[in-house]
């Protein structure tokens, strides 16, 4: 029997250490000798606690698997349930969760090591990031619109400071900016919310996915849908709601970038699947899929033209995880348990990815080099982080025997099945378009001759959480059983929920 | 060994040919040695075949080769009289030029190359008579052209003899492609390629199909042995060491075109069409092809436009035949191996004349018979038995063709191919008037000139011997193919053999009286409506022109489709991927263009306090806003069509 | 069903001051609105089903809303102190500026 | 345990970390390349004997069971004996390089990346599973394009950035299709989606059809998307050209045959559609050889006459790829393929070799060097002999196949007819561009300007291939009963 406690703990474990380590990293400052393998030592203690509970968690979740996939835990007990704030244990949540901690121990693991937490501020820096993945599990745990509400907003909270670190004008902008969106984005969630809560009752996943497939006023159900998803939609960043994301992960400081595309993206990919999915009508109730296969070549389309006008690299990449969104919503539009497959995956890989190229660009970055010119000669100075930009990008691009081909053919194929060719089609010249720039990139670096600026030796330590995500990219293009047994599951999970 | 002669006689010297130029290392005599006595298994292999006849064919001694489609295509030896009497001549030839060339080629540069490739002519040549199927027929056919080129082309730093290996390649080429279009075709219908199946069943094709693949492979055995209208490729063969001419006109090359016309005649004796157009061409050549001869100033090419002509009259024959084992059949044979000898010995004889001299021109030459007794001896032989004067070889075969053609009854082709003879011994004259008889010419008087080596003389003696004896063998030889005719010596010495010896004497006028009595001068000759003709036969008939212009427009299409590929289809990605750039920057440009206008619009419009924008603004908040509330609307309109 | 009316004309005008204004305190008041609207139609529908749930969610959803908005004016004041403008367009060009700046030190 | 097909794939990954860790001088990594690729010569013939008996030999391992995609590890006749030309081809390369690269810089990362080809090239040829499949075609992309990109010459990233873009565009449509069979079938097996595929509806196989035969077309560099083509096979290095003409473009052809026509084609075949497929890849077939010969004609580059004689080759290869089901035509292009890379590898050694010892590359400037260099222009003439279809060497068989089962459908479907005529006419024209290459390189007088000596090692590679294709071409039965012993139409 799965506990409150046994949901909730993770993201208290993680709390309580966002809390300490104001204090903690503080004392290890002060020390004299190794006070940096003191702060990873730090970095990986809650990190590894939370894990050995996740691991818990999903052992207990297995194992009792067999009577029902979906495991309600709620303050109230009983028949009350329903009526107050739940958590929702699932093959999927269970998922996603382990896919929070891989990438939040390695971006954090970046962040520690990029940041340098000498710099002074820099304990607010890592507590943050600490809750930011606290509060995205159990957002992801969550069982009712509102407590997924909370938990969401709560983690936007979080990010928008990681934004806002360097303090630097454009970061501000961008933080405010952000948050604007973000609060918008809660006011038309809310809204939604609303319609929902008056035409069931109840914000219960359950309760409200039952009551909705027999919903009576078609009009009401559309405005809520209409609400829910531009809110969502605003915090996925699907285009044309996406203009925050390009500013913010560009201001941003890289580290905070590779964590915010590893896990506050992925997790808004996850939720906005989970929303439309598993909770929000299915298509035979109200048609949405065609709308958002729209919104989905769209966003691949423009995400990727524009990721080619770009000069700075940065910025380039920020574009590319926009259109990954687009690719994401591919999969979320087929509603098919291929297609979830595929989302499950992309959000793992996708995330990787980012973080990645993020991470690489952000090495170079140290020195300066921006934009493409910069980036010339950057291969031959720097081989260790152009391989690991070289993978990114060919992982973006959908090359074997990197993942990001497994997770791009399984969206393909998804929408395929989908009845959706056509869109399929559109992801695919995509693909060859954002391959065309990511090559260019790679062409940049190799083929040019170096700038006088690109200079000095490579981080070797920074180095370290990056070749983590190389192995894992690699590891996973090759052999992507060991994500696809976890997944596998959730899928059936869902097929079970769509008969 | 006899047993497995029907391999080794064409494995051999193809085999030996491999080793040459480990031999050579061993040293030039050494090498010498090793090619002759190549040259003499080889006929020896080739003449131990011929008991296997009267004994009733040999063991079946073919491996499969490769199988396709459940048919077997075998490796093997196809015995009959008709090859072995190819294979004899050809090993017999290919060991005289041999010898020759011994003593013809000995301060050349690259002799390891050189045997090589005549060895692998010879073995190719007699591979190509003993083939059991045409696939094996075709190889060897290519394998042919493969060598000629080679040897043509053997003093590759001479622009003119590469240009002509390439010339003879090509050429040859396009007729083999129309063989191969014929064997395949025939394969089509009949899923054999084997001799022996094909000529079994080739009825059961239908007419047309049949008619199709005589057509294609008569253009094939054409070319290859070089007809009118495609016989310009001969001429420029003779870039090639005398030797190499000698082979490639006595027993090699262009004789393959002529076996393949007699071994197919038992197929395609039936296709009307093939026999007339074989006749017909065949005549024709034999006239044109004379009159090239008559007209041209090489010392080679009057035996090579020699032999265009006299293949013409072999063709002829067997275009009348009306099948294989007829009269017509046999007489083109016949003149097949008579052609083999004089021509053979006419090369061999021009041979130690430009070897001597270092010039083909024969405007240069004249006087030689002084210097060259021997030669002199040879051409004459040579003359005698090309026009067809009793009682040498050419008489009789050249009796038997017109008797042949007289016996077909067709009046226009026997006009024409007296006409050939006539001009036969007008051209053969002339050459012996200009080169050796009169003054010495003032190019001679400048250089020493000697007899030929001895061993070039008892090439060529042995050649001119068999000039002589080669008619009465006729007798046997038509025992030999099993030819239903009586062969009867008494019947030339006829009303018929008169008339044909009074129409040498009639072509050998003429150039008697300009050449010896200068009763015109040459180029008096050129004026007029001879100058017209003149003019049409110095161009070749206008067909080396022809074939230019041919050449020069592929070049200038392939030359066009190139620079197109460079200039267009080069261009077509770059242009593609520009303007996916520029689309995207504008799209970027627009975009924020766009909103700003909107929202520079909107708050103008309204006007609460006026905002003066004209400057672009990126990443403007009320961008963000504006643009997520068209989103929504977006949203809200596609939902609304789709539910 | 007034309730709705005024919600969503709420909501029009809160989206109406995020496009028109520039001012990053006008902004936020927009926003106040936007949340007022959303908390408004809430306790409408909430109204209509009846129950303590809806109430409890909404005082929940406010809350959230006044961290985020607090954020936000922590961020303007910060804006201002350091970069002398809570004007979002001068906020922008600030940041173009900032890149032009850096275009003309590498030349 | 025997798996030899899994330690055939997985060898060159093995030895990556030897050439990694003794690969400092370039020697020791080659020929860790060099011993692993005839090891998995080795491998492979070990499944020779189940090959000719069964027809086929089959492993099969867990891999992405939720895809339908097991490491089916499968060859029979024609798989084997392609993957057994590109070993060859591979060792060749492999040693050419040994002397060819030795001026270059960082050799043991060329080194490393081609064990990473070899992993591509081979396992293209030795699954029977799509999504593997897939894995493998796309893996030969990425080495490809660093080698080409940075051993190369001149603008090499331009050459190696439109070999990747091309090549990948058409790549995608492929996974198009495939995606498609799997939602179709939920299985990916070639051989298993193939029979599962009769049931399903005929317009949209036919779209699959299409998706396949134009991803696979871009690869095989059929003429109107050949335009990577000449700059990439320039620009590459000599060892890579050849293996980018032999096998590369090829593998695209054999693509077409076993997915295009084994898988999807059958049940599609009867429909007028089927029929009109096959007519239009025929017409391609044609252009491509006629384009490609005659713009090889008009070229002065020696790489790229080389290059596009290659264009030309394929035009061959998808001309008798359209006599499909037919044996002859299956059977000779399969030879075809074997033939090509093997004639094709040498002459792009060759050229490699006349541009090192002479620095030139334009034909024009070169001449008689024959004298000077004698292994060289033995190899050119043996291989350039085979490319013009001359017997006794080896692409005449295939030639003849191709052209047997032209004039075999011809006689069952009068539109053959004028192909084949075409085709056939079209080795004229080979001809002459060989020849002209020859000609040009090597014979009249020799033009002033150092030659440098020819390496050991080059000779020797140049030679061994130069034997195989005499092999190939005086003996190809066994080969062909090889290629035959396959299951085909």
């Amino acid at each position: 029997m799965i506990g409150l406690l046994d949901v909730l703990l993770p993201t208290v474990i993680l709390t309580v250490s966002a809390m300490l380590t104001l204090p903690i990293l503080t004392v290890i400052r002060r020390r004299n000798s190794h006070h940096r393998a003191l702060a990873v030592l730090w970095i990986v203690v809650p990190f590894s606690a939370a894990a050995l509970w996740i691991i818990h968690l999903s052992l207990e979740y297995y194992g009792s698997m067999g009577s029902q996939p979906f495991v309600f835990v709620s303050f109230a007990p009983g028949e009350e349930a329903h009526l107050s704030s739940s958590f929702l244990v699932d093959a999927v949540s269970i998922y996603m969760v382990i896919v929070y901690l891989l990438m939040g121990f390695a971006s954090c693991l970046y962040g520690i090591l990029y940041i340098g937490f000498e710099e002074k501020p820099s304990e607010r820096y890592f507590a943050l990031t600490f809750m930011v993945v606290g509060s995205v599990m159990a957002a992801t745990l969550s069982g009712d619109l509102l407590t997924l509400f909370i938990f969401w907003e709560a983690s936007a909270a979080g990010s928008c400071f990681l934004i806002a670190y360097r303090k630097r004008a454009d970061s501000i902008e961008a933080s405010i900016k952000y948050l604007v969106m973000i609060v918008i984005a809660s006011g038309f969630i809310v809204y939604g919310l609303s319609i929902i809560y008056g035409l069931v009752g109840s914000l219960n996943f359950w309760v409200v996915r039952d009551a909705l497939i027999t919903a009576p006023d078609k009009r009401l159900l559309l405005a809520a849908f209409l609400f829910v998803a531009a809110g969502y939609a605003i915090e996925t960043a699907v285009v044309p709601f996406h203009m925050w994301l390009p500013d913010a992960y560009t201001a941003a400081p890289p580290s905070s970038a590779a964590f915010l595309s590893a896990i506050v993206d992925q997790a808004s990919y996850y939720v906005f699947m989970r929303v439309l999915v598993y909770i929000l009508t299915p298509p035979e109730v109200l048609n949405w899929p065609v709308a958002l296969a729209v919104f989905s070549a769209l966003t691949m389309t423009v995400g990727n033209l524009f990721a080619l006008a770009q000069r700075d690299v940065r910025r380039m990449v920020a574009y590319v995880c926009v259109a990954d969104i687009g690719y994401n919503l591919v999969a979320i539009t087929s509603v098919k348990p291929l297609g979830v497959m595929g989302n499950l995956f992309f959000f793992f890989v996708g995330g990787m990815t980012t973080a990645l190229a993020f991470m690489a660009v952000g090495i170079v970055n140290r020195l300066g080099l921006k934009t493409l010119e910069d980036f010339a000669g950057v291969g031959r100075k720097f081989p260790l982080t152009s391989i690991a930009l070289v993978v990114a990008a060919l992982s973006f691009s959908g090359v074997p025997p990197f993942a990001g081909f497994i997770a791009k053919y399984l969206v393909f194929t998804a929408a395929i099945e989908a009845g959706m060719a056509w869109l399929a089609v559109v992801g695919v010249l995509n693909s060859v378009l954002q391959s065309a720039y990511l090559l260019r990139l790679i062409h940049y670096m190799y083929a040019r001759p170096a700038g006088r600026r690109v200079r000095g030796g490579e981080p070797r330590n920074l180095l370290i959480p990056v070749y983590i995500m190389v192995v894992a990219i690699i590891v996973l293009g090759m052999y992507p059983a060991f994500a696809l047994d976890l997944i596998n599951p959730a899928a059936l999970q869902l097929s079970l929920l769509l008969s | 060994m006899a047993e497995y002669s029907p391999w080794l006689v064409w494995l051999f010297p193809i085999v030996s040919s491999l080793w040459v130029p480990l031999v050579s290392k061993l040293g030039n005599r050494a090498r010498d040695g090793f090619v002759i006595s190549v040259g003499v298994f080889t006929l020896i292999f080739s003449a131990l075949l011929i008991p296997t006849i009267s004994s009733g064919g040999s063991t079946d001694l073919s491996v499969k080769w490769i199988r396709i489609g459940g048919t077997d295509i075998r490796l093997g030896v196809f015995i009959d009289p008709l090859s072995l009497l190819f294979a004899n001549l050809v090993a017999f030839v290919g060991l005289v030029v041999l010898l020759y060339s011994l003593s013809y080629m000995a301060h050349e540069e690259g002799l390891p190359r050189y045997y090589f490739f005549m060895l692998l002519f010879i073995g190719s040549m007699v591979g190509l008579v003993l083939a059991d199927n045409f696939l094996q027929l075709f190889i060897f056919w290519e394998l042919v052209s493969l060598c000629s080129y080679a040897l043509v082309s053997f003093w590759y730093r001479k622009p003119e003899a590469v240009k002509a290996g390439m010339k003879v390649f090509i050429m040859t080429k396009i007729g083999d492609i129309s063989l191969l279009a014929g064997i395949l075709i025939l394969y089509a219908g009949l899923h054999s390629l084997s001799y022996q199946q094909i000529f079994e069943q080739y009825w059961k094709l239908p007419q047309a199909t049949l008619t199709a693949v005589s057509m294609l492979m008569l253009f094939g055995a054409l070319v290859k042995s070089a007809q009118l209208p495609l016989h310009s490729w001969l001429y420029s063969a003779m870039e090639a060491p005398t030797s190499v001419s000698c082979l490639l006109h006595g027993a090699t090359m262009v004789k393959a075109g002529v076996y393949l016309t007699a071994r197919t005649h038992v197929i395609f004796c039936n296709v009307p069409l093939w026999l007339d157009s074989l006749a017909w061409i065949g005549a024709i050549t034999a006239v044109l092809g004379a009159v090239l001869a008559l007209h041209t100033t090489d010392i080679k090419g009057v035996p090579a436009y020699s032999t265009v002509s006299q293949i013409g009259f072999m063709m002829a024959a067997l275009g009348v035949a009306p099948s294989p084992q007829s009269l017509g059949w046999f007489a083109g044979l016949f003149h097949t191996i008579s052609h083999a000898f004089f021509q053979g010995l006419g090369f061999l004889a021009i041979g130690s004349i430009v070897h001597q001299l270092g010039t083909r021109d024969m405007r240069k030459m004249g006087g030689l018979r002084r210097d060259m007794p021997i030669t002199f001896t040879l051409c004459i032989i040579v003359i005698l038995a090309r026009s067809g004067i009793p009682p040498f070889c050419s008489f009789f075969s050249k009796g038997l063709i017109a008797k042949s053609l007289l016996l077909a009854d067709n009046t226009p082709l026997t006009l024409l191919i007296y006409a050939a003879a006539a001009i036969t011994f007008a051209y053969s004259y002339r050459f012996l008037t200009i080169t050796f008889a009169g003054e010495k010419s003032s190019y001679l008087k400048n250089i020493k000139v000697h007899e030929a080596p001895r061993l070039m003389s008892i090439a060529s003696g042995i050649l001119a011997a068999g000039t002589i004896i080669l008619g009465f063998l006729g007798g046997s030889l038509v025992d030999f193919l099993g030819t239903r005719y009586v062969f009867d010596l008494a019947s030339f010495f006829s009303l018929e053999s008169l008339m044909f010896v009074v129409t040498l004497l009639i072509g050998g006028l003429p150039i008697y009286l300009i050449y010896q009595r200068r009763v015109v001068g040459t180029e008096d000759l050129r004026r007029g409506a001879l100058g017209v003709l003149d003019r049409v036969i110095e161009e070749n008939y206008f067909l080396d022109r022809a074939y230019g212009f041919i050449v020069r427009v592929l070049l200038s299409l392939s030359n066009n489709l190139y620079r197109m590929d460079i200039r267009v289809m080069e261009r077509v990605p770059y242009f593609v991927a520009n303007g996916i750039m520029r689309l995207s920057h504008i799209m970027l440009v627009s975009f924020d263009l766009t909103l700003d206008r909107v929202v520079a619009f909107t708050a103008e419009a309204i006007a609460v306090h006026s905002v003066k924008v004209r400057r672009v603004h990126r990443g403007v908040l009320s961008h963000f806003v504006l643009a997520a509330t068209f989103g929504v609307l977006l949203l809200y309109i596609l939902l609304i069509l789709t539910t | 069903m007034d309730y709705v009316i005024l919600s969503m004309t709420l909501l029009a005008v809160g989206i109406y001051g995020l496009v028109t204004k520039r001012n990053l305190l006008k902004v936020l008041i927009s926003i106040e609105i936007i949340a007022a609207a959303a908390s408004m139609n809430f306790v409408a529908f909430a109204s209509m089903v009846g129950g303590s749930l809806g109430q409890a969610f909404l005082i929940l959803a406010l809350s959230v809303d006044t961290t985020l908005t607090a954020i936000i004016i922590a961020l303007v004041v910060v804006a201002y102190r350091d970069l002398g403008t809570i004007d979002i367009w001068a906020l922008s060009r600030l940041r173009e500026v900032r890149a032009a700046r850096r275009r003309g030190k590498r030349r | 345990m025997m798996a030899p097909l899994l330690f055939t794939l997985l060898l060159p990954l093995i030895s990556l970390p030897f050439i990694y860790l003794l690969g400092r001088k370039p020697k020791v990594a080659a020929l860790i390349v060099t011993v692993s690729s005839i090891l998995d010569l080795a491998f492979l013939a070990m499944t020779a004997p189940t090959v000719l008996s069964e027809g086929k030999y089959v492993e099969s391992y867990r891999w992405i069971p939720m895809l339908g995609s097991p490491l089916t590890l499968f060859v029979d006749g024609i798989s084997l004996s392609m993957a057994v030309i590109t070993l060859l081809l591979i060792i060749s390369a492999t040693v050419f390089s040994m002397s060819y690269m030795e001026k270059e810089g960082s050799l043991r990362e060329y080194y490393i990346l081609m064990a990473f080809l070899t992993v591509g090239l081979v396992g293209v040829f030795i699954t029977s599973n799509l999504m593997v499949f897939y894995f493998c075609w796309e893996f030969m992309l990425i080495p490809t394009y660093f080698i080409i990109g940075e051993w190369g010459y001149r603008e090499s990233y331009r050459a190696a950035f439109k070999f990747f873009i091309f090549t990948h565009a058409g790549a995608v449509s492929v996974l198009l299709g495939i995606g498609a069979i799997y939602m179709l079938t939920g299985d990916l097996d070639m051989f298993t989606a193939r029979t599962l595929l009769e049931s399903a509806p005929p317009s949209l196989l036919e779209w699959i059809f299409i998706a396949f035969t134009l991803g696979f077309a871009v690869k095989m560099a059929v003429v109107p998307v050949h335009m990577w083509l000449p700059d990439a096979h320039a620009e590459a290095p000599a060892p890579i050209s050849a293996l980018l003409s032999g096998v590369i473009i090829e593998a695209g052809a054999y693509a077409i045959l076993r997915v295009s026509f084994g898988t999807v084609f059958p049940s599609i075949m009867d429909r007028v559609a089927g029929s009109q497929f096959l007519y239009i890849i025929s017409t391609f077939g044609v252009v491509s050889a006629f384009y490609g010969a005659m713009t090889a004609l008009a070229e002065n580059d020696i790489k790229r006459i080389v290059a596009y004689s290659s264009i030309s080759h394929m035009g061959y290869v998808l001309f008798g790829l359209s006599l499909y089901p037919l044996v002859e035509g299956v059977v000779g292009t399969v030879l075809h393929l074997v033939n090509h890379a093997a004639s094709k590898g040498l002459l792009f050694l060759c050229a490699g070799a006349v541009m090192k010892q002479t620095g030139l590359r334009d034909i024009r400037e070169m001449g008689g060097l024959a004298s000077k260099m004698p292994v060289t222009a033995i190899s050119t003439a043996i291989s350039s002999f085979s490319i013009a279809g001359i017997p006794a060497f080896a692409c005449f068989m295939s030639e003849f196949l191709i052209f047997m089962g032209g004039f075999q459908a011809s006689s069952m479907d009068g539109f053959f007819y004028l192909p084949t005529a075409l085709m056939i006419v079209a080795t004229v024209f080979s001809l002459a561009y060989v020849l002209r290459l020859f000609w040009r390189v090597f014979l009249e007088e020799p033009k002033p300007g150092k030659v440098s000596k020819l390496p050991t090692l080059m000779a020797v590679s140049m030679l061994f291939l130069s034997f195989v294709n005499v092999a190939l071409g005086v003996w190809p039965g066994p080969v062909i009963d090889l290629i035959g012993s396959a299951e085909l139409g």
